[in-house]
Order: structure tokens, then C-alpha cells, then sequence
């Protein structure tokens, strides 16, 4: 009998259990979000449902002690492979002074976190395209073997700084992986409508750079592509674009209605393709996911929801005082 | 008269302009089949077609830029920007071209465009869903920039804007879209851009402000009424050009000016205000002239107790009345 | 006998001759400039030498009845063929109050004509792409069959706007050619430094769009080129982006001295491919321009520029008065 | 002391912060081997070679955009725009991004960043080589805005602004690069950014001012000490924050202020100061607020009879203050 893939890729049992773990984790974290706002008790969700497999297959590829990130707000699942808890998550959603993203400024999904090189993020979106060539830059200066990865959706590609941003990381040769999260809607614009030729990956070529395209919906895909553009920007061989495609399964957010703009079969269709029922039969096939292992899985992401939820529900806000702090450095 | 609201004769504005004129065309991100993040396109491609009402990629500078280019041509966009906060990245376009397209071609070349924008905070929309962003555009000779506060004005100030022959940035105060309403008549009108209105007539101390807030002094005034103070409110409704005459008479009512406005203090429109009274009116004023603004903090934060500490209220901006009144 | 380049493509012996005369006229207009800047009279000066044969090809293949055009500040051979004149140039040299582009507002090179359909343009590059879109946008929603070219150089083809202006007329199949002039620098950095991947025509790929490199020395490619992405747009099918690369044969600007960052071998390497050398000699060996044609031609283009400097320099400049009006409609 | 030119003192600056600090490191167009466009990097790229004397694509949004990230990462990125006009593509980036880093980010994340850029007219360079840019970002909390005027202290605020760990504009008026020669000390010296300067004293007008108006209001006072007018000179040297102190009691000092500006009237930090002063020196002053600024129209012309309508110069200012005195 061969290998299966994911020991073909060099990835152990307990490792891609480990991702299933964080995929569901992120889902969890995201459907209860979503219940507490339709609670009333948070004002805003913002949702990772469909890309996971991006965020965390991407995040394994990476060295998690020296890379850096600069992600965009549906980006749950890379932000905890990374470090962040299912807490830190609650803390934002509740918008509390713990919040390690923002002290509870920012909406939920704005990620930054200094302990894990996460640069803060903003709402503009594609911003950070930039910034993450600015590390990169500062990493060939400084002769770190380090890269930064940013990502944000095929709407978001098309902004100047995407372009302005893969040509500067193109002529300097930088250790920069530009993941475009593509699920096939931003907001109410589908895809035809939002980018001319149909394929963000195929805009690479125009940079000299490689542009691969992957199946969002499966972590190993993701993971085998960003391995491999990793180890092309260690070598001083310049950026990679990825784009992966998957589906986004939920309105764009708590704010959105997306019966206006899709058809639910559209979407129920998808949600035969999701990756973690995909992923999830994978390892059940395997023989790796035994029922037992998934309650066991189940039962401990569901009670660190449980608690993220209780805790953060009753942490505390910041001091009104803090409206005024760190506008420059005191 | 039928009452509606801040949001809905918006709508009807650009409805009646694309009614009466086929050069009118609407073009931004989710303004088609959406109607547009707050609603404010809603029906119109149903009405109009996705030719004019134009679904665009999620890319402002070409938004505008695109925008500048069909209003040479002849038509009549108008462009909206998501949220006021996503308009920097077409300021090159606003204000390197559209700005100055008329000056620099000696008048052979003009852009009859409108930008409309949602502005403003108290939505929990954090540090970017919520920013007032009129000063940076303020100091820009060739725009105009106008900012209703109530749905009247909204109807008959976007006509205006949409049958302007330069460019206008429209923002609008997304607090108020659901919040304000008011009386709205069916019919064709305008109301001119650059003329401010006195929204209150009183004797003590006038308010000067715009937008959201300019409710928060109305409701401030009346609080005041039955404490014996007079206060006297004027509109600015376009902040560039300002109304000076308006401003200076408004001033001189009272001798004691207040300036409000939700944007931050520093660099805010308050600062002109209060300078061409300052210059003009010098000698009509009894008190130095207060302002009373956001704070100076990049953004509103999202956690309620900071947003509510950042947003101006008709308490906070009823202190300040008093202070002056007292003064 | 086999049919002559030029009468392949459709082009008369009048035409071509034409073609010289206007290539020839933009640079005896340019040159003029230049000594007129080294003599104190006029303050700047910023030249096509070496862009004839894009521009001049470019504009024979639109048509000047009704194409609208949003060029850059070394289009002078394009102006001119869709009608501004010498003294026109001479008048914006001068900054006089006649001057048809500005009036004498803004700087040499910044055209603008509304009798030609030629969008004032300003100095920030790249900005006019999305004016070209605006107009080809326009020309759908009308159904007129014009388009809209506009041009720039390699540098500028790095800024934001161009991958938003190519995307936005890919999604809507806008009639907009995008011509970009490759002259090889952006004032001191050469296009290795500037162009990730080296090609500009190979971004086209990435909007689902032609991309097309041509010979910017050679007029006849040019207009091929030009004239095949003209009946592509107005029969619908889209936009076409055009790489045109040459060499810029002078400084960047009055301003600048090119021997801090180039050598002089190179620039007289360039120099024997100049378009004007070479489009003359194949003009005398189709036998077309005989030496008595083309002194005549010469003397006609000389005195031309003469004329134009004369008067150009006895014109009023506007009054101070001036500095004040046309802020808005007045 | 050595006499330098003000553009020579940026050189100066660049290298010695360049030789203390690694982190330091210059990127912008044309900034390596051309050496500037304006001569500022002349020199870098032979001492410290070209990774540290970077030239980028022509792409302002990526300049300010990769020193947002370089700065984060803890670089000392110094990037020059080659003309403050063209600024704009980059707004985006250091309005959204750098400006607000520090604030959204509770502290976590910062922006030490410089964005170094050449304003102002004077020069035969037209609309869009003359712009003073400032108002844009004067509203705009967490930006510092810094407009020196005079060598010493372009050195000294440059060190200041590289140090700094929050972003700072650093506008250099380029009529000023080779018009204004000054002392510098070879020293390391720094001046503290927020810190305004009086440049001259007197008792009978306050002129305060910035960049090269600067100038024309020393040259106006010295001319007016022959006529008996003593006008006390206040250079502001950073926009943001102000010294609303040293404002103050200038105004104070003498009860007669008058505001000069480049940039145009409306919008300007002019308003800003006026208010500043008409809210807080009100009882202290004797005369309107006077400003004296550029034309509101969208930018300069080339044409020289109507640049030099535009441009203030030393009578203009002289014959505002005048005025004032005679008040
Ligand atoms: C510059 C800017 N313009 C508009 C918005 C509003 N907006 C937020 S998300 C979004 C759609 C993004 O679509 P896409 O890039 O495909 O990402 P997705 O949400 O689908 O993951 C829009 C228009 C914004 N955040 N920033
Ligand atoms: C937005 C912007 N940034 C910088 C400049 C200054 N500038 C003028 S021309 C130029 C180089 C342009 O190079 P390229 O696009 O190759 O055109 P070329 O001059 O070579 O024809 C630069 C940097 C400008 N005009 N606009
Ligand atoms: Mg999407
Ligand atoms: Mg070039």
C-alpha cells in the first residue's frame, strides 16, 4: 500500500489531526459568534466559514516561531494555528479590554498580535499587501530566513496595492507569499464581475513570479503550496502567489442578507464541498479520525468555546479614559 | 407632506435625477442587486438596469477615476464609496483630478460628478466604519463638499449635487439614515449648495454645526428652552464653500459662538468657521468662540464605553451652551 | 514584385509621408524646445525624442474624428496628428495666454484639447488610464463606436491605477487601448529596476485581455498594432494593453542629466535606431521620400516651427486677473 | 559655524542618522544613484550602497505601504515623495495605516517612520510641482506634520522625525533648498518636533508663520523696524501638534496677530491657529485675526505673471501687517 497523502507531504498522523482540530475550532469559534449576535450580545461577526482549510493548511506550512503574518479578517483559523486562543477571539467579539488584538477597538477579525508577528490590521482592505512586503524587505535586509505571508479575497486583489505591492516584492526579489483567499464573492459581487479574466493566479505571470492555483477546500493542497512557496522565498527566489479557491458559506457578515444576491441551492451545494466535512471524511477514511478521537475532539473545542464565551461575556470593558490613550507613544 | 427617512430621500434623489436625465448613472461596489450596503440604491437597477447602476470591482481609486472620465465625456456619475473611511485610496483621483480638471484646462474640461459617502459613528463600526472625513477635503479649492442633516435637505442638496457642473463629495451621516426623519415633499426641488440655514432662531448663544450633531444642538436648544437659555442654530449644510454671510450673521445674533461638529477638533471644519468670525465679526462677539469636537484620536474605537465616551451628545453639547450662556 | 510594408497594411505613399512629417515635425518642435531652454527663455522642457514612431503610429490607426485620447506629457507626435499644431506647442512652451491645452496653467506637455477630444491631463502618472476607461465606459452606455486610448510610460505602468483601470474595462469589455511607451527608464531607474518580470505586455494575461509587444521604432508596427486593437474594441470584444518599447533618447526633463546613471555608448547605440533614421530610410528606399521631397518637407516643417516660436514668444501672457477664475463654473 | 543650504542639511542629517542607526534606511524614486531629483540623497548610495538607499518602483502607495511594514518590523525606513503632490496614490497608506497603527493596535504595533517630501512654489513648477499638501494631514491625529524653515533647523527636526517612533511628514518647501543658507553645527543636534520658535521679537504685531512665508515675514519686519513697526516673528516649524503655548503668548505679546501661509486660505492651519487663539487669548487681543494666505484656487499656474500672483513675497506681507499696526 503507498503512502497516503499526507504522509506523502512529510506530515504525521497527529499533525493532521492537529489541523482538523484547528479547522473545527475556527468553525466553532465562528458559529457561536454568529449565535451571540443573533443573541444580541455582540454587535458584529465576520466569518472564516468555508476557508479554513486555507488559513490553517497555509498556517502549517509556515514556521510558526519566526514568520510573520499580515492577514485579513476572515483569517480565524491562521491566527490560531499561529497562537491566539479561542479566548482572545471572545475578547474581541465582546469587544473587552483583554482583547489582545486591539484592547477591544477594533471590530472583530482585525487581527494583530505582537507575541505571534501579527501585524495589526485595518478595514481598507489589501492595505496590508504592503506591509507585508515591508517585512519581507526588512528581512532580506537584515538577512533573516524569515517570510510574511498576507492574504485577502479575490475583491481585495484587485486594489492598486495588490499590483504596486507584487511588483515591488517582484524587482527585490522578496520572501513574500501573497495568498488570495478566493471564495468566490466579495460581498454581492461575484467573481465574473470582479476580476477580468476569471483567475487572480494567472495575474503572476505578469510579475515573473509563479502563480499557483489550489483547492481551497482541501488544508493539504494548501499546505503542499505554500510549503513550496516558502521554500522558494527562503532561497532568495521572490514572492509566490497562491490563490485558493474555495466558497464563502455565510452572508459576508452579521450585517449582510445574501438572499438578495444567491441562490440558497448555490450555496447548499458548496457546503457538500466543504472542507470539513471533506477533510473530516479524509481522516475517518484513513482510519486516523476513530469516533471515539472526535468526541474527544469535539467535546474539548466545544467546552473551549464554552469557556472563551463565559469568560469573555464577563471580562471587562475598557476604562472610557482608554478612548484617549496611544494616539503616539507616551 | 410624506414623512421619510434620511436614507429614503436619498433614494428618491437619485431616483427622480435618473428619471429626469438618462446622463445620470450610478457606479460603486454592491450598489446593484444589493441596493447598495445601507439600501441607499435600493430598486434602482430593478428600475434603471445594470448599465446604470453599475456593480464595480471593490477598487475606489478606479471608482472615481472612472468617474472623472465619463463626466468629461458628458455624463453624469455618481459614485459611491462605501464608507467615507474607504475614499483615501481614490484621493488622488478626487483631488489631483477632478479638483482641478476645470482650473488646469482653462475651463475647457469640467467633472459634473458626485461622490456620495456614508459618514460618521454611533453604529458600532469602529475605527473605520465611523470617521468623519470632511476636513481633509475641505481645504481642496474646486471641490465642493456638502453634508445634509435632514431629509429635506438630503432630496433637494443631492439634486443639486448631481446637476452641479463641478465635482461634489456628498456625505452622508449613516447615524442619521434610519434615525432622522422628516417631511419630504414629492415634488422636483433643490435646495442651493453653499447656503448654510438657521434651523432654530434664538438670542443667547448660536450653535453652529452640521450633520448628526447639528440634531444633538437641536435637542440641546430645546432642553435649554426651559432652562431660559436662547439658542440660535445654524446649519452649515455645505462646508466647502462655506456660507460666510450665514456664518457671520448667525455669529452676530448672539455675540457667543459655538462650533460643533463630531469630526475631531484639530483640523476640523470649526477651526475655518471660527477664524472667518474671528476676522469678520470680531467686534459683534461677547465671548471668545468655543468649540466643541470629537477627540484627537485617529478613529472611533468599537467597545461601547469608548465609543460612547468619543461621540458628542445633547447633554455634552448642552454644557457647552451653558458654559457660554453663562459666560 | 511583393506589395511595401505600408501598402500591405493598407497605408498609402501619401500616408507614410505623412506619417514622416508629423514624426519629424515633434521632433524639430522638441529640439526647438530644448534650445530655447538652454538660451532662458522658456523654463522647462520635457521631450518624445525617441517616441515619435509610437506616438505618430498610434494615432494614424484611431480615428481623429472621434477617438478620444488621454495621453502623457511625451505625446507631443500624437497631439499634433490629431490636430494641434506647432504653435500650439510653442504657445504652452511659452506659457501664454493662447495656449489651447491650459491657457499657460500648467507645464509643457500637459495636453488637453476639447476640439480634439484630448482629456487635460495632469502630472501625477497614470491617473489618465482610468479617465480612458471612464470615456470607453461612456462610449458602451451610449453605444457610440469610438474608443479611448491612453498611454504612459513603463515606469508608470507600476501604479495602482493601471491594474485597477485594466481590471474595470476587462470586467465591463470596455473599448480602451492602453498603450505603454517603454523607453527603458523612469527618469534614472531603468525598467530591470522598475518591472518585475521585465515585460508590461505580459500583464495583459492576467485580465483575460491581448497583450501585445511591437517595435515602438518602427511606425508601421505601431499602427498595425494599434489598428488591430481599435476593431477589437469597437466591435465589443475588450480592451487590448500595448507594450511599445523604443529608447528615451534625451535627459527625462530639462532638468534632469542623464550621465549620472547612464552611459553615453548606450544612448548613441539607441541613437542608431532612432524611429526617424530608420522610418526615412525605408521611405527612400521604397523610393517614396526622394531627396527633393524631403528637403522640402524639411524646409516646410523648419519654417513651421519658426513661425510658431515667433509668434509663441511675441504672445500676450494671460493677465494676473486670470489666476483667479475657472475654480468652478462660473 | 558652517554656513549650509537648507537642502544640504537634509543630506547632512540623512547621513549621520544613517551612520548611528543601521535600521535607518532611504527608499523613494530616483533616490540612489540619480541622487534625488532635487540632489536631497546625493551621495548615499556610495556610502551606504544600495539596499539602504533603495530605489523603488514609481508606486507612492508602495513606498508608504513597505515602510509601514519595514517600520513595524522595527526598520527605520525614510521614504521620499518626490514631490509633496504626489503624495496623493500614497494617502491611503499613511492615513490609514501609519496614522492609525499605534491607536488600533492598543500600542502593540507602531509606525517610527519618515515620509519626507519637497512642498511649495516658486519654482516655474506649475500645479503639481508646487502644492503645499499640509491641511490634508494637519486634521489627521496620529500623523506628526513638520515644515522646518531654516537649515539648523531642517537638521535638527529631520534627526528629530527619525527618531521619533511615530510617523512624521516631513515637508521641505523646495523654493527654500538652495535660497536658504544658514549655521549648522557639524554636531549631532536634535529639535524637538512640537516645539514653535520665535524667530524674531517684537512688540507691536504678531506674524506667525512657517516654511518660506517665514522668511518674507523677516524680510517684511526688518523693513517695517525702518518705518517703526516692531513685529514680533513666531515660526511654528511643526503643524502637528502645535505649540499651542508658544502660540499663545506670541499672540499675547502683542494683541495684533496675523497668520501667513503658502497653502491656501480656506482650510488652511491658519483657521486652526485663529481659533486657537479666539478661543483661548481672546481678552488678549486688540484686532481682528488677520490671515494672510494663498489664493483659493485648486493650485499654482506655471505661467509667470500668474505665479507670481499667487505667491505671497516680503511686500504683501509688510503691507498686511501695516494694516494691523494702523488697526
Ligand atoms: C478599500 C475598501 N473598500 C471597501 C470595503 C468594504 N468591504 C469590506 S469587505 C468587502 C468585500 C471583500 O471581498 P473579497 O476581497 O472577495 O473578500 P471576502 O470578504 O469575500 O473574503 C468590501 C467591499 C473595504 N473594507 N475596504
Ligand atoms: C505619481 C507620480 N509620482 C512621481 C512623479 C515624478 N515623475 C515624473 S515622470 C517620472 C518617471 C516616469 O517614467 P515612465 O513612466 O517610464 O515615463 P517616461 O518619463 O520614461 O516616459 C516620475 C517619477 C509623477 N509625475 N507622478
Ligand atoms: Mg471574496
Ligand atoms: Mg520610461
Amino acid at each position: 500500500m503507498g503512502k497516503s497523502r499526507h504522509e506523502a507531504l512529510g506530515l504525521t498522523d497527529e499533525q493532521v489531526l492537529d489541523m482538523y482540530r484547528y479547522m473545527l475550532l475556527a468553525r466553532k469559534i465562528d458559529e457561536r459568534m454568529w449565535l451571540l449576535n443573533r443573541a444580541g450580545k455582540i454587535p458584529f461577526v465576520i466569518s472564516c466559514q468555508g476557508q479554513e482549510a486555507i488559513q490553517v493548511g497555509a498556517a502549517f506550512a509556515l514556521d510558526k516561531e519566526k514568520d510573520w503574518l499580515c492577514p485579513y479578517y476572515r483569517d480565524l483559523g491562521m491566527v490560531l494555528v499561529f497562537g491566539q486562543t479561542a479566548r482572545d477571539q471572545m475578547l474581541s467579539a465582546f469587544a473587552k479590554a483583554e482583547d489582545p488584538n486591539s484592547g477591544g477597538r477594533q471590530m472583530p477579525g482585525h487581527y494583530g498580535d505582537r507575541r505571534f508577528r501579527i501585524i495589526s490590521g485595518s478595514s481598507p482592505v489589501t492595505t496590508q499587501m504592503l506591509h507585508a512586503v515591508g517585512v519581507a524587505l526588512a528581512a532580506k535586509m537584515e538577512k533573516k530566513d524569515h517570510v510574511a505571508l498576507t492574504s485577502f479575497g479575490e475583491g481585495s486583489s484587485n486594489q492598486g496595492d495588490f499590483h504596486e505591492g507584487l511588483n515591488f516584492a517582484g524587482v527585490h526579489n522578496l520572501p513574500v507569499i501573497v495568498m488570495v483567499e478566493n471564495n468566490k464573492y466579495a460581498i454581492s459581487v461575484p467573481v465574473e464581475k470582479q476580476v477580468a479574466g476569471g483567475s487572480v493566479a494567472a495575474r503572476a505571470q505578469g510579475y515573473g513570479i509563479p502563480g499557483v492555483e489550489v483547492d481551497g477546500n482541501d488544508p493539504l493542497k494548501v499546505f503542499e503550496a505554500v510549503r513550496t512557496a516558502r521554500e522558494r522565498a527562503v532561497k532568495g527566489e521572490g514572492p509566490t502567489l497562491i490563490e485558493a479557491t474555495s466558497y464563502r458559506l455565510v452572508p459576508h457578515s452579521s450585517d449582510d442578507d445574501d438572499r438578495a444576491y444567491r441562490q440558497k441551492e448555490e450555496v447548499e451545494e458548496a457546503r457538500k464541498k466543504d472542507s470539513l466535512v471533506q477533510f473530516k471524511k479524509y481522516l475517518q477514511d484513513s482510519g486516523i479520525l476513530t469516533e471515539e478521537k472526535e468526541k474527544e475532539i469535539n467535546d474539548a473545542v466545544t467546552k473551549e468555546v464554552d469557556d472563551a464565551t463565559e469568560y469573555a461575556e464577563q471580562a471587562p470593558y475598557p476604562d472610557p479614559k482608554e478612548t484617549y490613550t496611544h494616539v503616539y507613544a507616551e | 407632506m410624506p414623512v421619510m427617512s434620511y436614507i429614503d430621500a436619498v433614494t428618491q434623489a437619485l431616483r427622480e435625477e435618473m428619471q429626469r436625465d438618462e446622463k445620470v448613472f450610478v457606479l460603486g461596489e454592491d450598489v446593484g442587486v444589493r441596493g447598495g450596503v445601507f439600501r441607499a440604491t435600493n430598486g434602482l437597477i430593478e428600475e434603471f438596469g445594470e448599465q446604470r447602476v453599475l456593480d464595480t470591482p471593490l477598487t475606489e481609486s478606479a471608482i472615481a477615476g472612472v468617474a472623472v472620465g465619463a463626466s468629461c465625456y458628458g455624463m453624469r456619475p455618481v459614485a459611491e464609496i462605501q464608507f467615507a473611511d474607504f475614499i483615501m485610496p481614490a484621493v488622488n483621483q478626487i483631488v489631483s483630478e477632478a479638483a482641478k480638471m476645470r482650473y488646469r484646462s482653462n475651463n475647457a474640461w469640467h467633472c459634473p460628478m458626485v461622490v456620495r459617502a456614508p459618514y460618521g459613528g454611533g453604529v458600532h463600526g469602529a475605527l473605520y466604519h465611523s470617521q468623519s472625513v470632511e476636513a481633509m477635503f475641505t481645504c481642496v479649492p474646486g471641490l465642493k463638499v456638502v453634508t445634509p442633516s435632514t431629509p429635506y435637505d438630503v432630496k433637494g442638496l443631492l439634486k443639486s449635487a448631481i446637476r452641479d457642473e463641478d465635482p461634489v463629495l456628498f456625505f452622508e451621516h449613516k447615524r442619521c439614515y434610519r434615525l432622522i426623519k422628516g417631511e419630504v415633499p414629492n415634488e422636483d426641488y433643490t435646495v442651493p449648495i453653499g447656503k448654510a440655514e438657521v434651523k432654530r432662531e434664538g438670542t443667547d448663544v448660536t450653535v453652529i454645526s452640521y450633520g448628526l450633531t447639528l440634531h444633538f444642538a437641536l435637542k440641546a436648544a430645546e432642553q435649554l428652552e426651559k432652562e431660559g437659555i436662547s439658542v440660535h442654530v445654524l446649519d452649515l449644510r455645505t462646508l466647502l464653500p462655506l456660507d460666510k454671510e450665514a456664518i457671520l450673521e448667525a455669529a452676530s445674533k448672539t455675540g457667543k459662538v459655538l462650533i460643533v461638529h463630531e469630526d475631531n477638533l484639530t483640523g476640523g471644519v470649526g477651526g475655518e468657521v471660527s477664524a472667518i468670525i474671528a476676522q469678520e465679526a470680531f467686534f459683534e462677539l461677547d465671548a471668545p468662540i468655543r468649540r466643541l469636537a470629537g477627540p484627537d484620536v485617529p478613529a472611533m474605537p468599537y467597545s461601547p464605553p469608548l465609543e460612547k465616551e468619543f461621540m458628542l451628545n445633547p447633554e455634552k453639547v448642552a454644557n457647552a451652551i451653558r458654559e457660554l450662556a453663562e459666560f
